[in-house]
Formats: C-alpha cells, structure tokens, sequence
C-alpha cells in the first residue's frame, strides 16, 4: 500500500494490531496526522485507543502494522528512540517519580548539564519556572512531586511533554483528572503548538473540549478502526453513535425529587491547613455536588469523612444517629461507600483480579464462616461486568489490564457491591465514556430515587449541573457558598469557586 | 564522662579479656564458663571479660583494637584463623599487653606470652584411628568436615590425611563439609547412606556436634552403630552419652585445663615470678601439667580419649561445669 | 466477547498458548528437568527410601517458607525465623528432659506457642509502630539468638523424652512425621490463602494498601497476623527440628532465613507482595532440597557443589523469568 | 498556595516543623543520643585511640553499604557482598604471597576487578534475563563462595608482602588507610548521587522505572552499572579486610550481607527504591559500629549484647520511624 508522500503527513500508521494471550486488544489501527493539526482519536472505552499510542511510541510491540514516521518507516523499541525521533506522549496512567522534585521530573532522561556530567540544578529549575509561566501552571519547580495532587501531577506531565519541544504530541486523556480553568490553560498551549506545526493526536472522552480544539477525528471501536473525517463536517451526535456503536438518547434532565428527611449530616469538619469548618448534609433521595477549583480541598474532605484520613474536627449523624468514623471499615459499616479520586493509588489493587476486587470490600457477603462461595462471587461479579459494560476477557484478568475507563467501573461496581446507603463520588467518571457516563448517571440517579444519599465531587461543570439537586461550592479550604442546581450556571459556579 | 556503669575498677584489680571463637559453640560456651570458675575470678581479683569473635577473624581483630585501647593487662585468644590471628597479638604485644594462647592456635606462637592447647592435628589422628581400628583396620569411611579453611578443621584433616596414610586399606568414599553443624551432618549422611548403601563401614566427623547428626543419620536408617562406627571430637555433652550408650566414639578435649590454666598463666604475666596458680591442672595444685613455675611458653593438654570407663566419670563432671 | 479474531493466525495464537504455559508453569518445568535429570543421574535417586529422605529434609524449611509466603504476600519479610526456630526448640526441648519430662504434646504447643508469642512482638512493631519489617526482624534475630543462648546458657540441652523424639523421628503408616506435618500445614495454609476471606485480605493487603484500607479491610491486624501465623510456624520448625537432631540446640537456624526467603522466591511470589501462592513456594522448597540431596548423592564435592548450587537455582529462575519479566 | 490556612495556628506550624525536623534527622538523633549515651557509660569511648578504632571497624561494613546503597536505590539487592569479598581477598591476597610477590597496587586492582566483574554477571541477569535480583545474587552468595574454596583450596593463604598490608593497616598522617579509603568511597559516592546525571537516573530507576524508561533512561543500564559498582565496592571491601587480617581467608564476610542492607535501612533507603542516600547510610553504619564498640568496651557478655543490640536497633528506627509511617 504505497503512500503519497506528503510533506504534511507527520505520522501515517495503518492495520496495527495487538493481542494479548490470543484476545485481540487492537485489530486494526490506523491514523493519518497531519503536520500542524490537532486530530482527535475517539473509542469507548476499552477501543484500544491507548494500546495504539503506546505501541506508536514504542512503548509496546504491536503483532503486525505498519508505521510511517515523517516519511520513514518506523518501529521504535522503546520510548528513547521515539523521544530522539520527536515523538513524545502524555500516557493515560501517570506515572511519575514520586519521590522528586517537579523539575527533576520534568527534565528527567535529559538534564541540564554542568562539565558534562553533573546536573545544572539552578538551570533545571530556572528552565522549569519558565515553562510554567509560559504555559500559564501555578506549579513550584521545586516542590516534592509526592506532595501534589493528581491534578498537578497531570500538569507536570503535560508541561513536560510539551517542554520536548517534539513535532508529534500524543496526550491520552490529559485533562481526565484536571479543571476547567487549568483544562483551558492547556487548550491555549495546544492552540501555540499547532501554530509552530507540531501534529498532536488528542484522546479524551470530553466531546465538547474535542469539538472545540480538534480539525480531525478517527474513531476505534472494539480494536477496530471505524472512521475518520474532517470534525467540521460531523455532528456531535452521529460521532457519539459512532463511538459507542448505537445510537443514544439525550441525557434526561435530572427530575427534581422532592427531599427526604436528612440521611448524613456532617458538621464541622476541619483539618488544619486543608479544610475549615465544612457542614454538608445530604438528604435521602439527594445528589449533592461538591464543586471547587483543582486543590480546594474537596478531596481531603471527603476522604476524612470517609474515616480515611485525618480530621481535626468534625461529627457525623447518620439518620439522626451519631456515629464515629475512625477508618473506612466503619465508614462502610455505617454504610458508606466512597469512589476515591486515584484509582491507581487508592482504588484498585492492581495485582488482583477483576473478580477480587470487585467483591473486595464486601467479601464478608458472599463468605460463610470465613469461605469465600465461588459460585456466589462469579454470579456477582459477572453481573456487574454486564450491568457496567466492563471490557474485559474474562473476571479473571488481572485489573492492570484493564483499559482505565475500565478499571474506573470496576471501582464503582464494588463500591456497589457493598450495598451502601451513601455514595461519595470523588470524580467517578475521570476517563469513562460518554456512553458509560450516562449509565453511570443513570445509575446514581436511580440510586438516589430508593432513598438514599450521593455526594458527588466534579471538577466537571456539565456534569455537575446535569446530575446535582444542590451544589456545594468549595474555596480554599472553606465552603463559598450553595446553589440549588436549577438557580446555578457555569458562571454563578466559576465565580463562587474563584 | 568521668563515671561508668561498668568497670568502676578497683587498683589492685587485674583486667583480663578472653577473645573467644563464638558463643555459639558448646566447646566454646565450656571454655569460657571454665574460665568464669577460676577462683581469682570468682573471688574478683581478675577482672574477666569474654568477647565473642562470632567466627569471624575480622571480628577478633577489631576485638583487640577495643582491649589495647580498654588498656586491659592482659589478653587471652582463641584465634578463629590460624594465620590471621598473628597480627593482632602482635599489635597487643607492642602495645605491653601479653597475650596467652588457649586452644586453638596462630601460625606465629613464638608472638606469644606463653600458650595452652592440644594439639588439633593429634586430635584428628586419634579420631580416624578409632574409627579405624573398629573396622578392623580396612573397609570404606566417610569424612564430615568443619567450617572449610577454619584452623580445627585444617589441623584436624591433617590428622586425618596422616592416619590414612597409614591405613592404605582404608578408602575414602565420600568428603564434605557440614560446616560443624548437626542438622547439616544429618541430612548430608542421611544422602549418603542412600547413595553408597551398604558400602560405609565408618564415619569421622570433625566434631562431635557433626558426629552426632551421623549417628542419628545410621540410626533412621536402621543400621547398628556397633556396624558402622562414628566418632567426634570434643567430648561434648550429647557425646559423652553417645558413648555411654556404646553409640559412638568421641575424644575430649579438657575445656578446663585450657581456660583456667590460660588465666593462670595471664597471671603469671601480669604479675611477674613468684605468682602461684590456682587451676587444678597443675602439678603444683594436684593436677597433671607441669607448672614449672609458668615459666614455659608452651603448655600441652592431653587430650582424653572418652571411654565406657572413664565416661561416668566424665558425665559426673560436665554436671558441675 | 471478542474472539473472532483469535482464530486468524492459528501459529501465533498456539505460539502465545505456549508462551503463557511456560510464563504460569515456568518453575515447575524447572522442577521437572531437575528431577528427572537426578532420576538418570543416579539410580537411587527414584528409590522410595530417598524420596522419603527428601521429603523429610524439606520438610523444615518447607514449613517455614510457608509461613514466610504469607509475610512476603502482604509486602514484608522475616529475617527472624532461624533464630525464632531455636528459641522454640530450646524452650520445647526445656520440658521434656530431666527426670520428669513433660506431656510431649504439651512442649510441642509451648514450642508453638512461644514461636507466635515473638511473631506476635514483630506484628506490632510493624503493623502498630511502621518499623519497617527488614529492622524489625533483624533485630529480632539478634534478639532471639541471645535470648536462646541465655536460656540454654550456650549449651544443647540433651536427654529429650523418647515420646517427644517420636515428633521428629517417628513414622505415620511409613510416613515420617515431619513429612505429615508439612503436608498438613501446606494443606491448611493453600485453603485459607486461596478460599477465605482473610486470604484475600492477605493479597489486597499486600497488592495495595492504600486500596485495601479504603475497601475497610483491617490492614493492621491482617499484617499482625501474618507475622504471628510465620511466628508460630517458626516455632514448629524449632520442634520438629529439635526433635529430629535429638537435643535442643541453641545455634540451630542459623542463616535458615535465606533459604525460606529463596523457596518463596524462586517459587515467583513477589517480594513486593500481592503476588504469589503456596504451591509455588513448595516447588521452591523441593527445588532447594532436590538439588542438596541430588549433589549430595552424586557425591559432588562441597565446592563444587556451591558453585553447582547456585548456579541451578539461577537458572531455574531463568526458564521461569517469562512469568515477571515486564514487557 | 495553601498557607492562608496553615498560618493559621503557629503552635501547630512550630509542631509540624519538630516533626519535619524528627522525620528528616531521626536516626541522626537516634546516633546521637547512643553516642553521648556510650561517652557517659565508658571513659574510654571518646578516646581518639578508640574513636580511630571505631571508624576502622566500620570501614569495611562502611564500604559495603555504599555499594549497596546504589544497589538498593535502584529497587535491587545485592546478597552475594560477603562472598564476592572473600573471592577478591583470595585473588589478591594469591598475588602477593610467595617469593616474588606482585605490585601491591596490582593486587589492589586486580580485586576490585574481580568484583566489577562478578557484579557485572550479577548486573547482566538483573537487568537483561530480567531475574529478581534476590535470586541471582542468593545464586551467586552460593557461587562465589564455592569459587573462592575452589580457588584457595579451602585454606588461608598467608604471608601476605608487607607493602599490601598497608592498605590495611597502614597509617597516613595517622590516619588508617581504610578510614581513608572509606572516606574516598563515601565522598565519591555521595557527589555522584548527589550532583550527577547518573546519580538522578539512579533514583529515577528505583522510584519508577516505568517513568523511567518512558523518559529515556537507559534503565538496564543504569541497572547493570549498580550491580558492577556494587561489586567493585565489595572487591575493594575484601582486599582491605584481606590486609588488615594479613591473609587472605575464604571464609571471610559470612553474614556481612546482612549488616551491609541493615546500614542501609537503618539510614533509612527504602527497599522499595528511589528513596535514600549515603549519608544516612552512613549514620546507619556507624549506628551497628558504634553500639559493637561500646558494648564490648562495656564488656557487656556475648548473649545480652546479641538481645541489647537487636533492641537498639528497633528503637533507633522506630524514633525515625515518622519519616516513613504512612499518613
Ligand atoms: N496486558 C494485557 N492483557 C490482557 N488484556 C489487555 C492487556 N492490556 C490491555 N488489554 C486489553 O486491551 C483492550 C484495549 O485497552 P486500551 O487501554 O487500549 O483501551 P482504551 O481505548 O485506551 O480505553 P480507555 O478509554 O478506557 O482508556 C482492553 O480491553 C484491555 O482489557
Ligand atoms: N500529601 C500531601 N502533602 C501536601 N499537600 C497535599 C497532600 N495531599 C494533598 N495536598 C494538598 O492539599 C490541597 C487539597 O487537595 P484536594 O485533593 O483535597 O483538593 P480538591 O479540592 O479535591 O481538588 P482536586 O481533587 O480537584 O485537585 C491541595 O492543595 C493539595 O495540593
Ligand atoms: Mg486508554
Ligand atoms: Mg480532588
């Protein structure tokens, strides 16, 4: 199959594939990157999507296929040689040195140098301040990477892609665990890039973020390269029908429900330097939102109200009974279960199974007298792959690999499987699909509507105007303010946030 | 810093340190209870500290730097390794400290005060011949050894390699290490009753701990002691029953003399002519080894070959060790 | 679901069948070419009397590398076991000598007993105070060694009861008590890692922590455990093993770590923990006894059979490196 | 960014800034308080006779730690230390024995490079056969020792020439040699970790090697060049214990893994990787010194040493052990 060559071709790469242990992950692969455009690489989850970035920047082999690197045939062993060869990546799972500074990260592979062979710190960390200032990140060169948030970390990764200065950009997921207002910091950057020329291949399930800063799209479904267009002559919808392979309906508008009595109150809640004096209460049949910009401090408060982190202050009544939460075992006795926001870190355990970790926290269920009942736990467990469309060879692939929207509904299924009263969500649908987000959406909702109570973290606005019956506002540490859904706007949350 | 926990010495008080092998060892643990018995420490005019060389030359050579710097008067050492234990006396000699020699020996003695031992390379002989003379001075042995490259067990092969030399209707079908240890013993003989089946006529181990992990190796495997000899050295206690039993042979090496007769000659050193020993090895004082006025530099124990007649005597005394 | 496409390269596709079958059974193919080549290397190498033996060899540091599977699965490690073993010996081998031995099954549990009373101390110093694992039970091996040697004064403590013996030198229907033992703790310790819930407490525990705590697992009290269930363990090695050697030895166990460490090892669980099972720490351990009683029966020199020693451990590993190599 | 907050209350900022203080210098207030704590106890402990004493004995330990410092940073282990010491010791001890012995500084190298290369096997299957680290170098504790017998037919060779027993016991500007070498290895090693390219690959291998290779990082590399450095390190450990004891003994360093990994840990280094330095390793070696000293100064008897040095060592950690504990 001869191609044309095209000056402005930067990347061509067709009938990739890729199987593990004989289960095709990817079928056939194919992408044409055009220097100086932004091209959209769309597929649910579980599409190969990733499996077809990783294998473009060597970082797996692929079975067979064909790669065209700015006219060369190309297969890179590793991600060295694709780096020297100006291609660079923002992989979907971060993964960066936790125990550096942001700086070390940044430059890691390619330090400045002193006489050869020693490090230029003050440059590293003079060369990393200015990429920060000139992509607009509120991030300290010098700080500890440990100590960041996952949307920091996600930031560094971004502006150390960036800062390769390489003509092929591959970001998968990028703003999968970031804000809106740091999201739009990176659009202006992708926007710079493509000016210089620079080809990107973006993956996001955001389709709004892809309409408003891709020119192409191509779309993967079930490993299999399904099409691929120009984006101004496709309409939102028929590239939904695309992606998730049928056609679907609008997202209802979330009905208002009439509030029970309250269901958990929290008061007080405080921890020094984190959060201050924070009182939420949610009643039965409601979806609280707790919006706030990256770092405000949702996420420590809500893990401390979960037992699994430390608060200074603070009481919690469940239905009018007061009860201690020292640890996530009496949160989950009390009949709480949270969706913690790093499912690497602390969602998943990676070397487990599908099926073991989603029956993980309920075990206790489908035990008698301290056996495990292998017939009940298949039943379980199969019907949670079904109910949430998980991907997966079988419930006893290891979870690692898993795609990541994946792996992110087999946290929420064994969430599920506890069969709680009250759902904290801290980012439950960080890099599920659009056809999944609705099953989700539906699935809280309807959670709601038996009586019981869901506190829903989102740094997405969208989503949480759509899904929330009042929305909390976080600043700093301290609640802003509180606006019932159908009073708030974009606008009205942005300001309270800022 | 001018007040310890320890060590608040009174004048007359002399300061003896023993660099032992290692603590882990029952001849070793024997040594220096022995020496704990000696009636000057026990009445507290010596002062004793034991040192544990946990089997390592580096160690013991450390252990000196600590006792030429403690200012001791005077050390005693059981060298791990027969040639790198010279260095260290030699230190402590040009530092004043005399240094006396118990049970095993460095290459170098005349760097010695004066030392006390018996001989390893006797001892080996005397173990293979027993064993020997039992078969009826021909037949198939094997040979468990120590710690490889270890004094005990250089000197102890060599006693060996001497006797079978003497023996040339004697083959040796099997040499390994068990490095002193009974549990390896077991399992090692345990193979080699399997691999050469009916061929073993007898066992010489390096050490009693060795012999007795072989004894219990022939026994599992149903065979009679009396048919296929095994003898040790040392004399420890598990031997001297073995020998009761009429199981195995085994040599004892006198703990005893070796300890108290080395402070005896400690004392000498630090106190000059006119010292009277208190040990009860000496002629002076009952015992069977010249005192000679501790003026000899070398002192040979005998080594005493446990039999069903002596051994009752024997147990008797391991009672009040 | 998406089996379709498996089915076009038949090659590949049996290519990668294999690939999987050497990556999940690597060690125990290992295991095979070992024994059959010591089956043609000597004839009595197949004999019952001999397999009897190795069992029987095994059987110590088979028990404690089973405790030990538990403690590396949840992300740790226990340095201690040898001199733990000694401690439980001398203190067991204590009861029953003198004129008025005790109830053998009595010192045998007191040998237990005292075996997960230590483990125990190890299980909050880590699991309570953080202290990482490698320190803690370092330092209890110093500890442990002084302790027995102080208990026993240094010395072996003979004249054990014959009834107490029988634990260590006794047969069952043929079979060495020791063997029986074993495979009851090997029976046990595989259905409760693989069917319970506290099993697969143990793997969460060890795979992620952090997730395991999140799930309301009591991560600190699942870590104690391990340590104490090694502990006791331990303490059973110590009475089989004082037992069999017919008086209590204080410097039994003696570098006894590094070979349960290695049988869990070479069977391919992680050191990091969450990965691993039994079964593959009994290959390991028949794997390390195989190649003793082998070497030792073929009459190997000792340093040879160091260097042979070593060298097959390696290479075992190697057949079996597929299964953690990354790709 | 977050500081409107946490100035809140000063009382708790003082407290929060004590106990960065205590998770950062923990185990250097652990070794000082055993350092006043033994200058008190013994009036001898500060002696410059004693503490020169003290810092020799360390040396070899010292040296060792290092190497396994890098070893253990990059997520590895090195078992085979005590082993590869001795087989270096018996190959340059073998040189400089006899009639015409050898150029002491030949000898000098020729150990160092028997260890480079011995880490280098060790560095090629670790990082190209992709073979836990813990396996080969538990083969190669085996193989080497078997060599090193093999090599010196079992026994010590002694007599060494007087020129190579300087480097062991000689004295510069009274100063002794393996001080002085110790301290070479320290600053060396401490500036390459600290300030070099490799020295940030070194932590970027052990803190995430996923990121690492994604980077750039020529990880097997940086992998391979641990293990040589290790073993070149472990060389030059045996040719200096190999003239301070004056002959060269095959069964030298037993057991010194151990204490090499204990410096390392008690510093703190994580055996995970990525986390660590010399410097703390050297605290933590001079910690296990420092509590053998003055414990055989004291003349506190063999088997209380063993239980008090264990329990020094667990409570020096555990006043460090803040700096590990999970939040
Ligand atoms: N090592 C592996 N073993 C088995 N299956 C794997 C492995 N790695 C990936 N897969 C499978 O390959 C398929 C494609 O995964 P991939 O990560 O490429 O999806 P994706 O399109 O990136 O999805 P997402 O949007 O969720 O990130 C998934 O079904 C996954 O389970
Ligand atoms: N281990 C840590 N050490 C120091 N600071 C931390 C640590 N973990 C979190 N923080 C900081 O605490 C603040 C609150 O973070 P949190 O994750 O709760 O914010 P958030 O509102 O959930 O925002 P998002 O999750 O969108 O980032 C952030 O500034 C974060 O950087
Ligand atoms: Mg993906
Ligand atoms: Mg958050």
């Amino acid at each position: 199959m001869g191609y044309e060559l095209d000056p402005d071709l930067l990347l061509a790469a067709t009938d990739v594939a890729k199987a593990y242990s004989g289960v095709p992950a990817l079928i056939d692969g194919r992408i044409r990157l055009r220097r100086g455009s932004v091209h959209a690489l769309c597929g649910g989850n579980g599409a190969g999507k990733s499996t077809f970035l990783n294998i473009l920047m060597g970082l797996q082999k692929a079975d067979s296929g064909t790669i065209l690197a700015k006219g060369r045939v190309v297969r890179y062993g590793s991600a060295a040689e694709a780096l020297a060869d100006g291609v660079a990546i923002i992989t979907q799972e971060l993964s960066p040195v936790l125990d550096m500074t942001v700086a070390e990260n940044i430059y890691l592979g390619r330090e400045p140098r002193r006489g050869g062979w020693f490090v230029d710190k003050k440059k590293m960390v003079a060369d990393a301040a200015a990429l920060f200032a000139r992509l607009k990140f509120d991030i300290d060169p010098r700080a500890q990477m440990r100590h960041l948030s996952v949307a920091k970390i996600q930031l560094v990764e971004i502006a150390k892609a960036i800062s390769r200065d390489s003509d092929i950009l591959i970001m998968d997921e990028p703003t999968s665990a970031i804000g809106e207002k740091e999201a739009a910091t990176l659009f202006a950057a992708i926007a710079s890039l493509r000016e210089q020329g620079v080809g990107i291949i973006y993956v996001s399930h955001r389709l709004t973020d892809i309409f408003s800063i891709a020119d192409d799209y191509t779309v993967f479904r079930d490993g299999r390269f399904i099409e691929t267009g120009s984006l101004a002559d496709i309409d939102r919808k028929r590239l939904i029908s695309l992606i998730v392979g049928r056609d679907l309906a609008d997202q209802q508008a979330r009905p208002t429900t009439a509030r029970g009595e309250t269901m958990i109150a929290a008061e007080g809640f405080s921890r020094d330097g984190q959060f201050e004096d924070i009182s939420v209460s949610i009643a039965r049949g409601e979806i609280v939102g707790l919006y706030g910009l990256m770092g405000a401090g949702r996420s420590e408060f809500a893990n401390a109200l979960y037992g699994n982190g430390r608060k200074d202050k603070g009481t919690v009544t469940i239905e009018g009974r007061p009860v201690e939460i020292r640890s996530p075992t009496d949160a989950l006795a009390a009949g709480i279960a949270m969706i913690t926001e790093d499912r690497k870190e602390t969602g998943l355990v990676l070397t487990s199974t599908v099926s073991q970790n989603v029956v993980l926290a309920a075990l206790k269920r489908f035990a008698r007298g301290g056996f495990v009942s292998g017939r009940r736990e298949a039943e379980a467990v199969d019907a949670q792959i079904k109910r949430f469309r998980i991907r997966t060879a079988s419930r006893h692939l290891l979870v690692q690999h898993l795609s990541g929207g994946n792996q992110q509904k087999v946290v929420l299924a064994r969430c599920i499987e506890t069969d709680p009263k009250i759902l904290i969500c801290d980012e439950p649908t960080r890099g599920i699909d659009e056809g999944a987000k609705r099953e989700i959406y539906a699935f809280l909702s309807d959670f709601a509507a038996k009586g019981n109570a869901v506190l829903l973290i989102s740094s997405e606005i969208p989503e949480i105007l759509a899904n929330a019956d009042r929305i909390i506002v976080f600043r700093r540490g301290r609640i802003a303010g509180e606006l019932p859904a159908a009073e708030a706007s974009q606008d009205a949350l942005v300001h309270l946030a800022s | 810093a001018g007040f310890g926990l320890v060590g608040t010495a009174a004048a007359q008080e002399a300061r003896i340190a023993a660099v032992v092998q290692s603590l882990d060892t029952e001849f070793n643990v024997l040594w220096a209870d022995a020496a704990n018995r000696h009636p000057l420490v026990e009445d507290g005019t010596i002062a004793l500290t034991v040192l544990d060389g946990r089997m390592d030359a580096l160690q013991q050579s450390n252990q000196f730097d600590t006792a030429i710097a403690e200012g001791y008067d005077a050390i005693i050492f059981v060298p791990v390794d027969i040639n790198a234990g010279n260095d260290p006396v030699q230190r402590a000699m040009e530092a004043g400290i005399p240094v006396i020699g118990s049970n095993t020996l460095i290459s170098d003695t005349d760097l010695y005060e004066s030392y006390i031992s018996s001989n390893d390379v006797e001892a080996g002989r005397i173990l293979a011949e027993s064993v020997i003379e039992k078969m009826g001075g021909s037949g198939n042995v094997v040979i468990v050894e120590g710690m490889i490259g270890q004094s005990a067990q250089v000197q102890r092969l060599e006693g060996i390699e001497e006797a079978l030399a003497a023996n040339p209707d004697v083959t040796v079908l099997e040499q390994r290490t068990a490095n002193w240890s009974r549990a390896e013993a077991l399992s090692l003989v345990e193979n080699w009753l399997i691999s050469r089946g009916g061929e073993i006529n007898g066992i010489i181990a390096q050490n009693d701990e060795m012999a007795i992990g072989a004894l219990e190796a022939v026994k599992a495997a149903g065979l009679d002691p009396a048919e296929v000899p095994v003898a040790g050295v040392d004399g420890v206690t598990d031997a001297l029953l073995a020998v009761q039993r009429g199981e195995m042979m085994s040599t004892l090496q006198d703990a005893d003399a070796q300890a108290q007769g080395a402070i005896d000659l400690a004392m000498a050193a630090i106190e000059g002519e006119g010292y009277e020993p208190r040990a009860a090895v000496w002629d002076v004082n009952g015992g069977e080894m010249a005192w000679d006025g501790g003026q000899s530099q070398q002192y040979s124990v005998p080594w005493v070959p446990v039999t069903a007649d002596n051994v009752e005597d024997l147990l008797a005394m391991r009672q009040n060790q | 679901m998406t089996t379709e496409l498996s089915s076009a390269n038949p090659g590949r596709a049996r290519r990668q069948m294999a690939a999987d079958i050497l990556s999940k059974y690597g060690i125990v193919l290992a295991f095979v070419i070992l024994f059959v080549a010591l089956s043609f290397a000597h004839q009595n190498f197949l004999s019952t009397a001999n397999l009897t033996n190795v069992l029987r060899q095994v059987s110590i540091n088979g028990i404690l590398a089973i405790g030990m599977t538990y403690v590396i699965l949840t992300g740790g490690i226990d340095l201690s076991v040898g001199s733990v073993l000694a401690l439980c010996g001398v203190v067991a081998g204590s009861l029953v000598t003198g004129a008025d031995p005790a109830n053998p099954a009595l010192a045998f549990l007191a040998g237990i007993g005292v075996g997960a009373l230590v483990g125990a101390i190890n299980g909050i110093l880590i699991a309570r105070f953080k202290v990482t694992a490698f320190v803690v039970t370092l330092g209890m091996l110093s500890m442990a060694r002084g302790a027995t040697l102080l208990y026993s004064d240094g010395r072996p403590i003979p004249n054990l009861s014959p009834e107490f013996r029988w634990f260590g030198q006794g047969f069952v229907m043929g079979v060495p008590v020791p063997v029986i033992v074993f495979a009851l703790v090997f029976i046990i310790a595989f259905i409760v890692l693989r069917y319970t819930v506290y099993g697969r407490w143990i793997y969460a525990v060890g795979g992620n922590i952090k997730s395991a705590r999140t799930s309301g697992i009591p991560t600190r009290s699942v870590i104690f455990s391990a340590y104490m269930i090694m502990g006791a363990l331990a303490g059973l090695a110590g009475v089989i093993l004082t037992a069999r050697t017919t008086s209590a030895l204080p410097q039994a166990g003696l570098g006894y770590e590094l070979d349960a460490i290695a049988a869990v090892v070479i069977g391919g669980t992680s050191l990091v923990g969450g990965v691993g099972s039994v079964t593959y720490t009994l290959i390991g351990a028949l794997i390390i006894g195989v190649i003793s009683n082998g070497l030792d029966l073929l009459g190997v020199s000792s340093y040879y059979q160091q260097i042979i020693k070593g060298a097959i451990i390696v290479v075992a590993v190697l057949i079996d490196r597929s299964r953690h190599s990354n790709p």
